[in-house]
């Protein structure tokens, strides 16, 4: 009987070779998970365009998110809000139509959340804004996109990058930011 | 600076004897017991402000109460002669916290307002903190806790829901420091004046027998209420150094 | 791959489906949940999310009438706490008054109207308002006004106005307000005392000298809250330290405060207090024209007497009454078992009389009269007795009542079961109910008319006893209402529109009413005429309470003799003999649930009781010495049986009690109320006597005896604490300073609170 | 000593373990099956539960926030300790009675350690983020607390779980080699895996005794610091009656001594069940039997300075902590302890005693049960009778710790079976040397000592 390994791995070579293409199917379809289905722009009620509002018709992000710089919700404006303006602007546009429905109903309108944080995070619109942080640095450029897309990790350490870079007050202590 | 200098750096800081008092804060609670008539009006207040669950009766008979600060209470002597004496008991914020030195996690530590804070979210459960704490002050969550529609709707949003597995105790209403330095920086000043932050049980104490404040500023009530001669703490001999100080209970025999 | 075979080929595909579908499943398992943003269609005035909105408004959950503050956020009420503003309870508040965020989010609510058809023990189908309105209209408009009573809580303000109105728009003069806890006894004793129907303002807070006879004045006397701000103040804010002494054969909260707690026989606080009277008249602390009216009139309870029949040392009665005489000012306050005993109101006369002998009547750190308040009628006279409820019960039972209108009230509970009460309203053909939950009594209703909570409802409140001004308070609802509910204003105005009685009441909504009636108030104002109303009641909403710096002249007051001559104080009377019935028992007012109304609330069901730290149910109190003569121990479930009844609860050994006494809490033992109340511990009212004080007809409720009979089980005893002795580890220190030590949270007791960013 | 092994030759032993290792009888897979079947209902299943509901499933409250999850850790960790570091020792001074026993031995520390190391999972909260605990680079900059025991622990149990499975893999090899060659089918493949291509020649041999005894140098501060770093989890708190300098030697000692117990028990049924009786001998016992002795005076000694302490301390929370211990809710499970512990191994003195192998089984079976006792009171009343009077409780394990407490002892049961099938579980190499040089035979197995 000889010591050679050579035998012992001819005979496990089938078996490997199903648990590395099992392996590596498991990496692809957790990839393809991810880069197809990443969620990152859900579908919404109604197709709202940021690029045609805040893009094209150059309105302030604060004038629908008006709480942003007081409050730790940005908040999302009312449907009275596009009422205001779509009560008389654009009025036969299916979409828009759909806004005037709810308005109608008095009922409000499902938006899913794009950028959500876990609930044990802290954090408010209101500092980041009035310390001059961008709605970008975070959102994307929301103005070109005509469905809202999250485009940042939203990750602790993402988040941290920053406080790090700008040397925030206590930024990097754990109860600054979680609750 | 690198992760070694940074590591250093705050051992450097941490060693030194004394360090919370460069600390922006030192957060301190005065309880007088002669005030104290043990009413747990705080305890509700403190259910109330933070998320507190109700744990049942089964639970309770197991022995895991939830109640942040609880009312304590002591029998001297007996009848005719019997007195009993309450005492609030809640974390005490213990500038030489054992808790923060077994968390393996680091889940529990001392932050720059001289604070004893814990992080539900880094929280692994060993439960260790709650073994070294002397005070009994720490509650774990030994289930997912439920809120039957609608109770659901009081939550207060300021504060998390702490899930199974973590551990939890007071944070002195650290929700309420963080929006009193919030607007502290709204108005451009630098600091939190006197009696512009009180925890929930401060707050509503019938008897003003709680006093909050920061004890870094000398002229705040607390700092007066510390010097007073009647001023003791709790186990004082394991040299714990809470930030929650007793006044005596005055005793006197006959008018 | 030359050397991979078809079989080969297929295996590995197949491995690699199962992993690419196994990663795509693991990828989707770890995904963030979908959440959403739901915006109102309109928001609401001074609404913003993330942004916290305070409303002022008044606390119902006791009769104290504290103002409350509660926070809201995105609609919805987060927290109670005492608004600063408001005199009685000065930014504080008790455990029971946070809890009413529980009563508005309770998950046992009344949501809709119900209807039971045929006997009152088959289901209720839903309804709704219209139908509801109408069948109780149809019904009161087909009857006799005088067979139709109207049993409410006791309200106050415009409530209880709008009551009046409506049932004398029936024509029916039977509108009754009933609370276990109203003390009927007291006002007695003041209307016989000083010829006024009304409670005086207690100055703890500047009294040095507190003889509190029975009356648990921290934890369920008329209003804790105040009372504990007052005895902060007096023990650790002035230059003196105040000095408590409790008068009760069982340690209440207030006792376990005090400096000294004396254990008098049960019933004899009254001759005790004439005890006291005597000693300070005979040796002349009391030098006023009278001393010799007194000293004839107090002829009987020389301290020798008294000391035998009270079971108080003389020695302690001597020291007593020199130390109320010398420290002032001082005030004796009296209530609780010692007012709801048999000679219940010549107790508290005699009380009376030592606040009369050490000259406490009208200065600061005695007791106040308050002026008349201005908001609503006083509703004394409308205030429902044990004797009055008896009456209603026979009343029912000869078939006198036709319609029966509860609002809020559950004397099915609070009453003695030998009373027979429950059984009498089958005798009433049709009981409405205006609960917002289904208590005991509404669960014998045969309609259901649901109330919103008073943190949806428009309503005003004048404290009682007031502050010693003039002061009101005007609620309004701090959210949308949750369910199909209404406010119990609006159901009677409904009621009267249906009925026709718009000319005595003519307004849509309870909050036109409230507002019309504040219309006349800013008309008559003294320091308001400069605004508008609508400037008057936007300020008043703001505030939560409206005052005037009105005080009443308390100086002269003279003492007829008549009243020196009929002052006297028997032993008291007991239902049971001795023989046979070994113990006296002690109910008391559950700290965390009073009468009974807090038992629906988690929270207060997980609230350590104070003294004892049991939670979620019941106990019977008892000396250790007596517990070790029955051979009982801690735990021991046993039965409490009086001459009517019997009930069960395990043993709690108890130091601080009368050996031939025992306790019980009153709050639990509820049947009905919800899932955190229903058949949990046991009620003691349940086997109370159905004696009635001698005077005003109030329950005599510590005037029974019982014995206990060891049942051989254990009771699960669920307490938060453990041992309760202290092992000289100098947890609680003490020191013997009795100066006031200069600490003074008074300077910092104006919370400023902190909004949400 | 080497008479004893006479009528034993190389062939034999050859052939005895490789039979222990290829003939499987009927009554193995019912043991093993059975074993499985009790870890996944008792173990599994209610772990699953556990983490399902919460540690609530466990019957841990308020003042013992700590139970038998923890006490099992310590158990676990304890009987781990004797294998590997009796054979440490016992190598490093060249006691040939060690060759026959020391494989299992190394082997129940293996297992006893991993069993530790899945009750520290089960004893977690969140088990789901034990890998916190670790001290890995992050974008956060999040570090594990240096400065907690748990984190010594977790250095500890994991530097000396890497310590011992490579000693016992390193002391395997040439018989791995010795079973390659003597079998056939997917073992032979196996064994060609494991064996790293052992060849037996000189230089192999002598590299391998260096690194043996430089490894077994290594271990040993290793074995005796793990145990003292156990300790510290509780003598670093400020607990009464665990706040003491005598835990860590109160620990090891305890450690070494159910460990001890523990080889016992082994031994017995390794001799019992796979016919091992020509190797593991009276001998054996004695020897065991010896060292057990010793190690239960110095426990009892520790024991009495303990009650000393509490004594001496005069402080109400020290005496009160050491009267509860000793007539308190718990007492007759510390009279228990005293008894299996402390009394019972006293009938060791007599050397007809430790060579008989039925009391000898049965001793170290109350050994270990006194041992697991112990823990159990360590953490339950001390942990119930703290500083404030007010908090004092009670804690009583749930059935859900207890069926993991039985759980666990089946999972250490499953992997020592699996074990005994894939190691030769009497080292072939070393019983060899301990045998007269066979004047014949293959030259390929002479030893190089």
């Amino acid at each position: 009987m000889g010591v050679s390994i050579v035998p012992t791995l001819r005979v496990l070579k089938p078996a490997a070779m199903i648990i590395v293409v099992m392996a590596l199917g498991t990496v692809v379809g957790f990839w393809a998970n991810a880069a197809f289905l990443p969620g990152t722009a859900p579908k919404q009620p109604i197709a709202f365009s940021h690029k045609m509002h805040a893009g094209d018709y150059q309105i302030p992000c604060m004038y629908c998110h008006i709480e942003a710089r007081r409050s730790i919700s940005a908040g999302v404006p009312s449907i009275n809000k596009c009422v205001g303006c779509h009560g008389i602007v654009a009025k036969d546009r299916p979409q828009i139509r759909k806004v005037l429905d709810y308005w109608q109903n008095k009922e409000p309108i499902p938006w899913i959340k794009v950028h959500d944080l876990p609930d044990f995070v802290y954090f408010p619109h209101k500092r980041h804004v009035l310390a001059g942080v961008e709605c970008q640095i975070c959102h994307g450029p929301v103005e070109t996109m005509d469905v809202v897309t999250r485009t940042a990790p939203l990750k602790m350490g993402w988040c941290l990058e920053c406080h790090k870079a700008r040397a925030v007050e206590h930024g990097t202590d754990c109860w600054t930011c979680h609750k | 600076m690198s992760v070694v200098d940074r590591f250093s750096e705050s051992w450097r800081k941490y060693r030194k004897p004394g360090y919370y008092e460069d600390f922006d804060y030192a957060w301190t609670m005065t309880i007088d017991l002669d005030r104290c008539n043990g009413c747990e009006a705080c305890v509700t207040a403190c259910q109330a402000e933070n998320n507190l669950p109700i744990v049942g009766e089964e639970d309770i008979a197991r022995g895991r109460q939830m109640q942040w600060i609880r009312i304590e209470r002591y029998w001297d002597g007996e009848y005719p002669n019997a007195r009993l004496s309450f005492i609030p008991m809640l974390c005490q914020h213990c500038d030489a916290a054992p808790c923060e030195t077994v968390c393996p996690v680091s889940a529990t530590y001392h932050n720059q307002d001289g604070l004893n804070v814990q992080v539900y979210n880094r929280c692994i459960g060993t439960r260790s903190c709650a073994v070294y704490c002397p005070y009994e002050v720490r509650y774990f969550n030994y289930s997912n806790h439920h809120w039957p529609a609608p109770l659901d709707q009081q939550l207060n949003p300021d504060v998390s829901v702490r899930e199974k597995g973590v551990m939890e105790k007071c944070t002195f209403c650290i929700q309420r420091i963080r929006q009193a330095k919030d607007h502290a920086k709204d108005d451009g000043r630098r600091r939190v004046r006197d009696g512009e932050v009180q925890p929930a049980c401060v707050q509503t104490c019938p008897t003003e027998a709680l006093v909050f404040g920061d004890r870094n500023d000398p002229d705040s009530q607390v700092s007066r209420s510390l010097n007073d001669p009647r001023a003791y703490r709790v186990l004082d001999e394991l040299n714990t150094r809470p930030s929650v100080v007793y006044l005596k209970k005055v005793v006197t025999d006959g008018g | 791959m030359p050397d991979i075979d078809r079989r080969d080929f297929l295996k590995l595909v197949g491995a690699g489906s199962v992993g690419v579908a196994a990663g795509f499943v693991l990828a989707e398992s770890i995904k963030h949940p979908v959440e959403y943003l739901i915006p109102f269609p309109v928001p609401p005035e001074d609404y913003s999310p993330g942004i916290a909105t305070w409303y002022n408004t008044v606390c119902r959950m006791c009769a104290a009438g504290c103002g409350i503050s509660v926070r809201t956020r995105e609609g919805r009420a987060k927290k109670i706490e005492g608004n600063p503003a408001h005199p009685v309870n000065q930014g504080r508040l008790c455990a029971l008054g946070q809890a009413g965020l529980q009563v508005l989010y309770n998950p046992d609510r009344l949501t809709t109207p119900l209807l039971r058809d045929g006997d009152r023990t088959g289901p209720f189908t839903q309804i709704t308002w219209e139908e509801g309105l109408s069948a109780v209209a149809d019904r009161l408009a087909s009857v006799d006004g005088g067979r139709i009573y109207l049993l409410s809580e006791g309200v106050r303000g415009h409530l209880a106005g709008l009551f009046e109105l409506f049932m004398a728009g029936l024509g029916s003069n039977r509108l009754l307000h009933y609370d276990f806890d109203y003390p009927h006894t007291l006002y007695a004793a003041n209307k016989r005392f000083y010829g006024e129907n009304n409670l005086p303002y207690y100055d703890l807070r500047n009294a040095r000298y507190l003889l509190s006879f029975g009356a648990d004045y921290l934890g369920s006397w008329i209003s804790p809250v105040h009372h504990g701000l007052g005895f902060g103040h007096s023990r650790q804010g002035g230059e003196v330290r105040g000095y408590f002494v409790q008068i009760e054969p069982r340690m209440s909260l207030s006792g376990a405060a005090a400096d000294e707690w004396i254990a008098a026989s049960p019933g004899t606080e009254g001759l005790l207090a004439l005890g006291l009277a005597h000693h300070i008249v005979a040796e002349g602390l009391y030098e006023g024209d009278d001393r010799d009216d007194w000293m004839s009139a107090l002829a009987a309870y020389s301290t020798a007497r008294v000391a035998e029949q009270t079971d108080v040392p003389t020695n302690t009665i001597a020291r007593l009454a020199k130390a109320f005489a010398r420290n002032q000012p001082s005030l004796a306050i009296g209530g609780g078992a010692a007012g709801n005993h048999s000679g219940g109101v010549d107790t508290l006369v005699a009380v009376n009389a030592l606040n009369y002998l050490v000259g406490n009547l009208g200065k600061s750190g005695g007791l106040l009269f308050n002026p008349d308040p201005v908001v609503g009628r006083p509703t004394r006279s409308r205030r429902a007795s044990f004797q009055t409820m008896l009456e209603l019960a026979e009343d029912a039972r000869r078939g006198n009542i036709e319609v029966l209108i509860v609002n809020q009230t559950n004397p099915v509970f609070t009453l003695p079961a030998a009373t027979g009460f429950k059984e009498a309203l089958a005798g009433i053909p049709l009981i409405v109910s205006l609960s917002s939950f289904m208590d005991e009594t509404t669960a014998l209703a045969d309609l259901i008319l649901p109330s919103h909570t008073y943190l949806e409802s428009w309503g005003d409140d004048i404290p009682e006893p007031g502050v010693g001004f003039r002061t009101a308070s005007v609620s309004q609802p701090v959210v949308s209402p949750l369910y199909d509910t209404r406010a119990t204003g609006d159901i009677v105005l409904g009621l009267a529109q249906k009925l026709g009685l718009t000319d005595s009441m003519p307004w849509t909504s309870m909050k036109e009413y409230v507002e019309q009636g504040w219309r006349q108030i800013h008309a008559r104002g003294a320091d308001t005429e400069t605004r508008d109303f609508q400037a008057f009641w936007r300020a008043i909403l703001q505030a939560g309470v409206w005052g005037e710096k009105l005080r009443r002249d308390n100086g002269a007051f003279a003492l007829d003799k008549s009243v020196i001559d009929n002052i006297g104080a028997q032993q008291p009377e007991f239902s049971g003999s001795n023989d046979d019935f070994p113990f006296v028992l002690h109910p008391y007012l559950s700290n965390t649930f009073l009468d009974g109304r807090g038992a629906n609330l988690p929270w207060m069901q997980e609230l350590p009781d104070p003294m004892t730290s049991v939670v979620y149910g019941s106990w019977v109190e008892l000396n250790p010495a007596t517990a070790r003569q029955l051979g009982l121990a801690q735990g021991d479930l046993v039965r409490v049986e009086s001459p009517h009844g019997s009930v069960s609860a395990p043993v709690y050994l108890y130091p601080g009690i009368r050996p031939d006494v025992i306790a019980m809490p009153i709050g639990q033992g509820h049947a009905e109320y919800g899932r955190y109340a229903r058949n949990r511990g046991s009620n003691p009212i349940e086997i109370l006597a159905p004696r009635a004080e001698s005077h005003t007809g109030a329950l005599a409720w510590s005037a029974t005896r019982v014995k206990l009979a060891a049942t051989g089980k254990k009771a699960a005893l669920v307490q938060t604490g453990g041992t309760s002795r202290q092992l000289g580890r100098g947890i609680v220190q003490t020191t013997d300073a009795t100066a006031g030590s200069g600490h003074n949270a008074r300077l910092n007791s104006i919370p400023i609170k902190v909004v949400s960013t | 000593m080497a008479a004893e092994h006479n009528e034993l030759t190389y062939a034999d032993v050859n052939r005895d373990v490789v039979r222990s290792l290829v003939e499987t009888g009927p009554k193995y897979y019912v043991t093993l099956g059975v074993a499985v079947g009790v870890f996944l209902t008792c173990f599994f299943f209610p772990w699953f539960y556990q983490l399902f509901y919460g540690i609530g499933a466990a019957g841990m409250n308020q003042p013992t926030v700590w139970g038998t999850y923890l006490a099992s850790f310590i158990f676990w960790i304890g009987l781990s300790h004797s294998g590997t570091l009796l054979s440490c020792v016992l190598h490093i001074t060249n006691s040939a009675w060690r060759k026959a026993m020391y494989r299992s031995a190394e082997a129940m520390t293996l297992f006893s350690l991993m069993v530790a190391a899945t009750m520290v999972m089960v004893h977690l909260g969140r088990p789901w983020f034990i890998h916190w605990s670790l001290p890995y680079p992050n974008q956060m900059e999040l570090w594990p607390n240096f400065r907690s025991p748990l984190l010594f622990d977790v250095m500890a149990i994991s530097t000396y779980l890497a310590g011992s499975s490579i000693f016992i893999y390193m002391g395997s090899i040439p018989d791995f080699a010795a079973v390659r060659d003597r079998t056939s089918g997917w073992r032979h493949h196996m064994y060609v895996l494991l064996s790293l291509g052992w060849r037996g020649t000189d230089t192999e041999w002598h590299r391998l005794g260096r690194a043996y005894t430089f490894l077994a140098v290594l271990i040993i501060p290793l074995a005796v610091s793990v145990h003292s770093i156990v300790s510290w989890d509780f003598a670093l708190s400020i607990v009464p009656a665990l706040h003491q300098t005598i835990f860590a030697p109160y620990f090891v000692v305890g450690a070494i001594y159910s460990g001890t117990a523990g080889i016992v028990t082994v031994m017995f049924m390794l001799r019992k069940y796979m016919n091992f009786e020509r190797y593991i001998t009276e001998l054996h016992f004695d020897n065991l039997g010896k060292l057990l002795l010793l190690l239960s005076l110095i426990w009892t000694y520790i024991n009495v300075l303990e009650i000393f302490t509490g004594w001496y301390s005069g402080t109400s929370t020290e005496l009160e902590a050491l009267r509860y211990k000793l007539f308190g809710f718990y007492a007759p499970l510390y009279w228990e302890m005293i008894l299996f512990c402390a009394v019972a191994p006293l009938l060791l003195i007599s050397r007809r005693f430790r060579t008989s192998f039925v009391p000898m089984l049965f001793l170290s079976f109350a050994i270990n049960i006194g041992m697991y006792t112990e823990r159990f009171l360590i953490v339950a009343t001390s942990l119930s009778r703290k500083y404030l009077p007010d908090t004092w409780g009670l804690y009583v394990p749930s059935l859900v710790e207890i069926s993991i407490l039985i759980g666990s002892v089946a999972m250490f049961v499953t992997l020592f079976l699996v074990f005994v099938k894939i190691f030769p579980s009497v080292s072939i190499y070393e019983v060899k040397e301990t045998m007269d040089v066979p004047r014949k035979g293959t030259p390929q197995w002479q030893t190089t000592r």
